[in-house]
This record gives structure tokens, C-alpha cells and sequence, in this order.
């Protein structure tokens, strides 16, 4: 469950990238987020990772109210989380294996089951057989679906993915919101931002759509070709 | 590139938990001795800085060995009047002081001899009609007691002494050599102080780097649900590892420094016949060396890294 | 974080090149300054260790001035023969050697007189019907010539001559400072390789750890047509200014060391009423202490950055 | 002008990037560059800027020779060509002027000059008001289009996109290729790495298409939606 109550970002500069953004996804739903560049997209999953705090107004993610969370009780709730970076946020210096099965290894999962789990995520994402290379070795598409591998092999309680198709063809963009959608399906709460609208069309899920920083309530005319 | 690597921090079980250290260790040691991982270039500067205070205390210690040899003990020449015949008496009675090591009871003949010798007036000497000179008690004083304070107190009693005409000392001497030595310990602790600065800083500073140049590995373990533990680990552990082996390196340093200066040094002092050998650095400073590295490794990493986790956000 | 500036490398005129070579300067040093910017470290570790070579230069240079207080140098007694009157002739000759610095005259009374007080046998020595004592010339070398070589040329050279009766000299007392000096210059020798080399490394280190924080940096300029030299300079002026900014605080260091040292050390050596103070660190070597620190922080930079500059492709 | 002549790349793992790739693109022309993810679109733009180097095959660019070109003239063979890449590659702990103008301070154009260039190429992509914002501090397509404003701002001869529109809006992503369309009116060289086919249909220029490390004739199906 993810609940924005009136919540306001204002970033040290003064930019408000969110402004009096109120929803609910219930747990178990999915939904898209979507907006032009530099509406706050980012900004709105920023903060239920806690990678920012709201300035105004309440987020309360899994009954846990966020704006009071205690910075030492941060890892252990942001492991019921798996996220998919805009910019994969891969570690340069470990292998495909190693950055996939991390979130694992950070939360103590034991080692025996490990690589079955990793190689099934990495599968899911079409990249067996890469696992001994390093992030620098792929293709840009290839490195955010070893985000989305390793954003999933928690088998976590939410999914949230900042544009996680912006660097793959047409046909693996379907196949990885298909496997978002059977995500779901098992139970998983799921936000993706994308500029896609191909996507929301095709799988009919409700749509955040920001504008500015304000929560609207479909798409302006000018995002929709 | 110098490596960290992160495994498990909590799995079931003890030995699964060490296992896990252990594989970090392992794997954090591995890094440093990749080709590209110049962290040999850490090792070596930690090498150094811990090489020097190791050098001193060689040093100091060789000081204190020599001056074991050389004339450090304090002696005190007691005149006696003429007309003690047998100074047997009076040599017992001091002999059972604490602070006298031994006395050498100098006959007026033997005196004599002595004198000639060390005057080189042979021939006139032998003018002499009489031998002027009485008994001579040479007082040589323990070596804890060859101080400024306790030779004093000695030499106002024995003048007191019926049988004692004149004292002599050679306290000026010993005052001169206590002055070098207060000085030389004095240096030896100013110096001590800002070496082991040194090393704190050096390995504070290092870490401090490979920090900054992690910075975006931590943010994204931080972003994954790592604890601050979990990511303090592998820097523990390398600083631990740097610091045993700048350690070693140390130890290697200074052993080499002393061989170097093993031959001249005991070829100069030889020429005293003195027994004097070169000490090195013993088994035991050794270990207390190795011990001082890793745990500086370990405490300045712990530290450096501390300060550092907290500034990379969230 | 450590924050290194490019800026344009070449422009029309020469002004506009210093212009700009002066703001890559004053950027990479404002950097350094930054409360984020822990390079303070780095200069406090460069500064620790270019401290302790000056520290070691203070020491030596304080230990060559008490020599010159106390008795460094060589003296030698010629004891003339009996039937020689007046030695004036003697000294006069002996007076134009060059390793004399002077000649002191000691007539048989005075000699005499001066025994008594040595020795301590004021009675004693009124029992001589006749004072035995010849003519005493106490020849002082000059701080150069007190080595071994020349004073022993000279006692060969004294002991053929038809007035000298007998030779004496203090040369066992010489040849243990000789033996002393020489271990010390080698321990400095020692040391200051040392130092020389920690210094170097910890420059080359800190540069090194540098770089590997700002690869990717590099490797954007690269890519947009940076040439290496333009990539370098940022590097060369931060080390060129780490290794400025240790030097002061070198200097400062030392100061603050032989201030500390100054009071009881004078306190001590004061005992003996020489007119000794203790020696600090001249303007001199000051501005040596500083162009070294400056050039090493420059090479090391250089060299540093060269070999990484490769490791980074493209 | 760029050539390929039989152009084979091996990356050091032993996997064929791009396999016997020939073609030429004139002096002032423009072309898109498509494929599957992995297909080896980053590789061939690679080959361009001699990030990486052919194994086999010649690379010609501006009449110069790429495989015998020697390293030290890389930067002012580098300078000529304005790179838009898919990681943005900005400087973190520059602000979004510094970056901009990093290619102008490089090639060590008249510092009087730069502001208003700088100012210039901000404004065509939209971030006119940015300037003194840090890279961190944007959002996914602001950072993207500060790379864009970087690689146009020294009007380059040639001009080098590698999936400049993967984080931005359709609008936003419209505009960004009528400016490199306006670029190549006024004779720059145009390459144009993308997964967006509908561009390609709008704007009519010919397409590269890799499959596999081969250059093929035309998309195969699975690439049209
Ligand atoms: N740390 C920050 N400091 C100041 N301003 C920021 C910061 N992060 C984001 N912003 C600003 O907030 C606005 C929203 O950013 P956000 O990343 O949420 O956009 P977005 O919707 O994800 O855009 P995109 O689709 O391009 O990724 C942007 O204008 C950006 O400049
Ligand atoms: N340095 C490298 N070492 C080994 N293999 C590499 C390296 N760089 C790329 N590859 C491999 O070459 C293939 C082509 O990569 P490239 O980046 O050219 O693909 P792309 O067409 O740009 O894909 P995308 O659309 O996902 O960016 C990929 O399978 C990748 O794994
Ligand atoms: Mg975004
Ligand atoms: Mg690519």
C-alpha cells in the first residue's frame, strides 16, 4: 500500500517538484505514472525509497508513515522494496551475478539458494548466460534489464520503475511490462513511470498523471500522439 | 582499481556467519594485491611511517646498550688520609651500600705506576723521594644508581669519613650524559607523537579516498536495504589489512635499515673491544609493531569511515 | 569531496594563458579549502612527514653546536725537556701550522699548581723537594683538523722533535665522538631516504586515489577531445599546492617542536654555563623545506598522473 | 563523412559485436541507426569517436583513417565530432553551464564568447534557466538533454546521437530530432542511434539497421509495431 497524502517536495533550490500530491495504491494494484519530462515523476518514487523526504504532507508506505521513520530503520524497510533506477545505478566493479544477487546477500537470504534465484531473475529478463560480464561490457538495454533482474529477486512486497523501458526496443518494452504485470498478478504492488503510452493503452491499468508537480487527471492533450 | 566487496552479513548459524567474514576478508585482501590495485602504494607509505618509530626505538635502545658498555657508571676516587695503613676495613663498610656496585681499593705504589703512566712523567717522577700519594678507594656505582642525586648524597657522607681526606668524582661527566639522555627521551616522545599521528592520518587519508571513490557503490548498496554495517565491513577489513601489512613492511624496513648499519656501526665501536653488539628489532617488538599496524588500520578505517558513510545521502 | 577544475588550456595570448592557467590554480586551491573537502587531511599527512626530515636536520645541526661547545675538539700536551727554558720559540713554529688553532704555554709552576688541584694532593706535593714539572705546551686544533688523521700526523711529527720530551693526547675520547658522529650521519643518511621516499609516496598515493575518484571524469574530457596535458593540470597544481601547504605546515610543526623542546633542553645544557642555544629552523631552510615540498607535490603529481592518466581508455 | 568497409569489432570476451559491417554516410547527410537491444548500435557510434577500435575493417571518417590514427591525435580528431551518449556522461560536480561548455574550454575557443554560445544551445533543448543546477539535480530527461546542448554546442562537423530520446516525452522527443534535422539543413553529418521507428516514418531519413552485429536491409517484422 502506498498513500500520498498532500505532499509537498521543495528541493534546497526552491523547485517544487511535487505540489499538494494526494493518492492511494492499494497493495496488490498496479499503476503507471506518467508526465513530461521533469514533472516529478522521479521525485514522487524518490520518496517512497526515502531517497528524499516530503517537505509537506504525509507518505505512508506499507502502514509505515515515512516522514517519521528513523534513518537506522531505513535499510530494513527499504528491503520490502525492489526499485528500478532511471539510471540502473549498476556497481561498475562486480559482475552481472553479483550486482543481480546483492539485494539478496544485503538481506541476508542464504547462499545456497542464491544462484538458482539470480538466474531465474536474470532469465526473466533475457540475460542468461551474461552473468560472469561487468555492467560496462552491455548495452545500455541490457543494463536496465540487470537493474530489473536485480530489482526483482527479492520477490519484493512493492515494485516501483523509473522508466525501465527507455533504452529497449519495442518488443522487449512489451516483455518487460508483461513481466510486471504477472508480477502483479502474484500480488506484487507495482509503479511504473513511463512515457510510453503505448504501454498504458495496451494493459489498461489507472494512471497517475503529473503535470508540473500537480497530480491531474489524465494525460494533457499535447502527451498523447 | 582498489576493490571492496560486500557478501552476506547475517546468514543462519555461527559458522556460516564466519564463513561469510571470512570470504569478505579474503576477497577485500584479494583486492589489494590485483596489478591494477596500487593499494601496494597505501601499504608501502604505511610501511614507511610505521618503519620510522620502529627505527627509533632501535635506536634509543641501541643508545641505552652502548652506554651499558661505555663509561656510564658513575665512579667516585676517595682519598684516604696517610696514615690509614689497611683500607680493608673501610672498603667492607661501603661495600654494603646499595648503591655501589664494587670498589677497587688502589695501593700508593699501584698509584704511583699510574700516575706515571697517565702523566707520561716518567722521568720525573723518579725524582721523587718518597711516594707522596695514600690509599685509593675507586667507588664505582651501580648502573640505577649512577645518577646525579645519589652520587652527591655519597660523596657528602664519605667526606664526613675520618679516614677520608679528599673526594673526587667525575660528576660532571655523568651530569652531561643525563642531559643527553633526558633530551634524547624527550625527542624520542615528540617524535613517537607525530608519527603515530602520521599513521592515523595516512590511513584515515586513504580511506578516506577509497571512500570517495566508492561513493556511488554505497549509495546504491544504501538504496538496496545494505546497513551501514553491512557496508562498513569490507573498508574494516582493508584498512585491518593494510595496516598488518604496512606492519610487515615495516618490520622488513627496519631490519633492512639495521643490517645496513650493522657492519659499520659495530666496526667503529669494536675498535673499543667493547662487547657491544647492534640489537635489532626483537620477536616481541615485532608483534607489538604488527599489532599497532592493524589496529590503526582498523581504527582509523572504523573512524574515517564512520565520518564519511554519514555525508553520502540518503 | 575533492573538486578538480578544468578550464581552457589555450587561448589567444599570452595573458589570456596565464589568465587562465591562474584560475585552474586558484579553483584547485579553493577546492582544498572546502569544509567537504577533507584534502586537509592530505596535507597534515605531507606535512607530518616533511616535518620529521626537519625536525632530524634541527637535531643534527643542534647536536654539531653543542660539539662546537663542548669539547670536540682535539688537544694534544707536549711535555718539553727538562733543560728547556723558554718555549716560545716552539710555540711560534708549531703556531703556523694550519691545523693549530692555538698554543698554550704551561710553565712548571703552573703545571705544578695545576696538579695539586687535579689531583687533590695539595699535601701531598709540598713533600717535593723540587718542582719535576717540565715546560707544557697545550696545543688546541682547530674544529677542522680534530679528526683522527691530522692529530695523529701531528703526535708523529711532534715526537721527532729534539725540545719535546714526551707526547700525550686525548685521541681515545676523540675517536669515540668520531665513532658517534659518523653512526649519526649514517642514521641521517638513513632516515632521510626514508622520509624522502614516504614522502613521495604518500604524494603519489593521494594523487593516485584522486584520480581513481574522478576516473570517469576524465574519461568525459577525454572523449569530448581533452588532451592529456589539459586533463593533467588540474592534478598538478592540486599536488603542486598539497605539497605547498605541507611545507607550512611542516614548517609550523617543526616550530612548534623545538619550541617545545627549547626550555628544558636549555635548561639543561645551561647547567654547564656554555653559551649554547638551541637552534631552530632558519628562513633558509624554511624556504628549502618549502620548494621541496612544492617540487615533490609537482613530481609526484606528475608521475602519479601519468601512469593513471594511461589506465583510463580510452 | 563516415565509411565502413567490412568492419568486424571482438570485444576482448570474444563476442562479435558487429560483423562485416560496410556502408557510407556523406559529408552532410543524416541517418538513423536501429536494432534489437544488443544489436551493436553503441559499438558502431564507439568505432566513431575511437572509444573502441575495429579488429578488422577500416573506419574512415573525415578522410582520416581510424585504425592508424595515433593516439595523441584522438583529441583534435575527437574535437570535430559532437557525441550525444547513452549514459549522458556528464560531469557530476560541474554545473549544467560547466558541462555545456566543457567542449568550448577544451578546444580552447575565446572565452568571451562561451557564455553566449552556452546560453544558446540550452535554450534549443529547453533548459534555459538550469545553468546553475548541478547534473544530480535534474531529472532523468533534463540530464539527457544537457548532453545534447554539450555535444551540439561546439558545431560539430559531425553529429552523433546514441538513443538521445530514451527519457523524454513523446513532445519533447519530437522536438529534439527536428533540431538535429535542423543541424544536418545546415550541413552537419548526422547519426542517429534510436529504437523510436516512428521518427524514422516521420522524418524520412535513411536507416541503418542492425540485427546481431549485421547490417541488414530493412527492420526485420518484429521491430515494427
Ligand atoms: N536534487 C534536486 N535539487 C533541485 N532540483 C531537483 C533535484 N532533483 C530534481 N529536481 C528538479 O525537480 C524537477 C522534477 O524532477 P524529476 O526527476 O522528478 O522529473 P521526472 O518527472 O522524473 O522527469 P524525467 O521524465 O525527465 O525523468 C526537475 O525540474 C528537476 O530539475
Ligand atoms: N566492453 C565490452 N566487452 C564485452 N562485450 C561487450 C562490450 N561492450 C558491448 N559488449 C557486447 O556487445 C553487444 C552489443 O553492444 P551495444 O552496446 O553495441 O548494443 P546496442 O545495440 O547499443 O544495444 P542497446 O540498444 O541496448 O543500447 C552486447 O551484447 C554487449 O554485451
Ligand atoms: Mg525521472
Ligand atoms: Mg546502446
Amino acid at each position: 500500500m502506498i498513500a500520498f497524502n498532500d505532499v509537498t517536495k521543495r528541493y534546497p533550490g526552491g523547485h517544487e517538484a511535487l505540489k499538494h500530491v494526494s493518492f492511494k495504491l492499494p497493495a496488490g494494484e498496479m499503476a503507471f505514472l506518467t508526465g513530461h519530462s521533469g514533472a516529478g515523476k522521479s521525485t514522487l518514487l524518490k520518496l517512497i525509497v526515502v531517497i528524499e523526504r516530503a517537505t509537506q504532507g504525509q507518505v505512508v508506505v506499507n502502514e509505515q508513515n515515512l516522514t517519521r521513520l528513523p534513518r537506522r530503520k531505513l535499510p530494513r524497510f527499504r528491503r520490502q522494496i525492489g526499485v528500478v533506477f532511471q539510471d540502473h545505478k549498476l556497481l561498475p566493479e562486480q559482475t552481472v551475478f553479483e550486482n543481480v544477487a546483492l539485494p539478496l546477500v544485503v538481506s541476508g537470504y542464504s547462499p545456497k539458494d542464491t544462484p538458482r534465484r539470480v538466474r531465474a531473475a536474470l532469465d526473466k529478463v533475457g540475460l542468461l548466460g551474461k552473468e560472469a560480464m561487468f555492467p560496462l561490457m552491455l548495452s545500455g538495454g541490457e543494463q536496465q534489464r540487470v537493474g530489473i533482474a536485480r530489482a526483482v529477486v527479492t520477490r519484493p512486497s512493492i515494485l516501483l520503475a523509473d522508466e525501465p523501458t527507455g533504452n529497449v526496443d519495442a518488443a522487449m518494452s512489451d516483455d518487460i511490462m508483461d513481466l510486471f504485470r504477472l508480477f502483479n498478478q502474484v500480488g506484487t504492488t507495482v509503479l511504473v513511470a513511463t512515457h510510453e503510452l503505448r504501454h498504458i493503452e495496451r494493459l489498461g491499468k489507472p494512471v497517475l498523471c503529473l503535470d508540473d508537480g500537480y497530480l491531474v487527471d489524465r494525460p494533457a492533450d499535447q502527451w498523447i500522439d | 582499481m582498489m576493490g571492496i566487496w560486500w557478501t552476506a552479513r547475517r546468514t543462519s548459524g555461527l559458522i556460516n556467519y564466519l564463513k561469510n567474514n571470512f570470504r569478505v576478508f579474503v576477497r577485500s585482501t584479494a583486492q589489494l594485491t590485483r596489478p591494477a590495485g596500487g593499494a601496494i602504494m597505501t601499504v608501502v607509505a604505511i610501511g614507511i611511517t610505521l618503519a620510522l618509530p620502529a627505527l627509533l626505538y632501535v635506536v634509543t635502545d641501541n643508545i641505552d646498550q652502548l652506554g651499558r658498555n661505555w663509561e656510564t657508571r658513575a665512579q667516585v676516587n676517595l682519598f684516604l688520609v696517610k696514615n690509614v695503613e689497611n683500607p680493608a676495613a673501610l672498603q667492607a663498610r661501603l661495600q654494603s651500600l646499595k648503591e655501589i656496585d664494587r670498589i677497587d681499593a688502589v695501593s700508593p705504589d699501584q698509584g704511583l705506576s699510574d700516575f706515571k703512566k697517565y702523566s707520561g712523567f716518567a722521568r720525573a717522577s723518579d725524582l721523587l723521594d718518597a711516594n707522596p700519594l695514600p690509599w685509593t678507594l675507586v667507588v664505582h656505582f651501580t648502573r640505577e644508581h649512577s645518577n646525579i642525586e645519589a652520587v652527591q648524597r655519597f660523596i657528602d657522607r664519605a667526606a664526613q669519613l675520618p679516614e677520608v681526606d679528599n673526594v673526587r668524582s667525575d660528576v660532571l661527566w655523568l651530569k652531561r650524559l643525563t642531559a643527553v639522555v633526558e633530551i634524547g627521551h624527550r625527542l624520542v616522545w615528540v617524535l613517537a607523537i607525530l608519527l603515530g599521528l602520521a599513521v592515523v592520518v595516512i590511513i584515515s587519508n586513504t580511506v578516506r579516498l577509497a571512500i570517495l571513490s566508492r561513493t556511488h557503490e554505497i549509495e546504491v548498496i544504501k538504496l538496496i536495504g545494505g546497513t551501514d554495517r553491512f557496508i562498513r565491513r569490507p573498508f574494516l577489513y582493508q584498512g585491518f589489512v593494510q595496516g598488518a601489512l604496512g606492519a610487515v613492511t615495516a618490520v622488513l624496513l627496519t631490519t633492512i635499515c639495521i643490517e645496513a648499519l650493522r657492519e659499520p656501526i659495530t666496526g667503529l665501536v669494536g675498535e673499543y673491544g667493547s662487547g657491544y653488539r647492534l640489537v635489532g628489532l626483537s620477536w616481541t617488538n615485532a608483534g607489538v609493531l604488527f599489532a599497532l599496524g592493524s589496529g590503526l588500520g582498523w581504527v582509523a578505517s572504523r573512524w574515517s569511515v564512520g565520518r564519511h558513510l554519514k555525508d553520502i545521502e540518503p
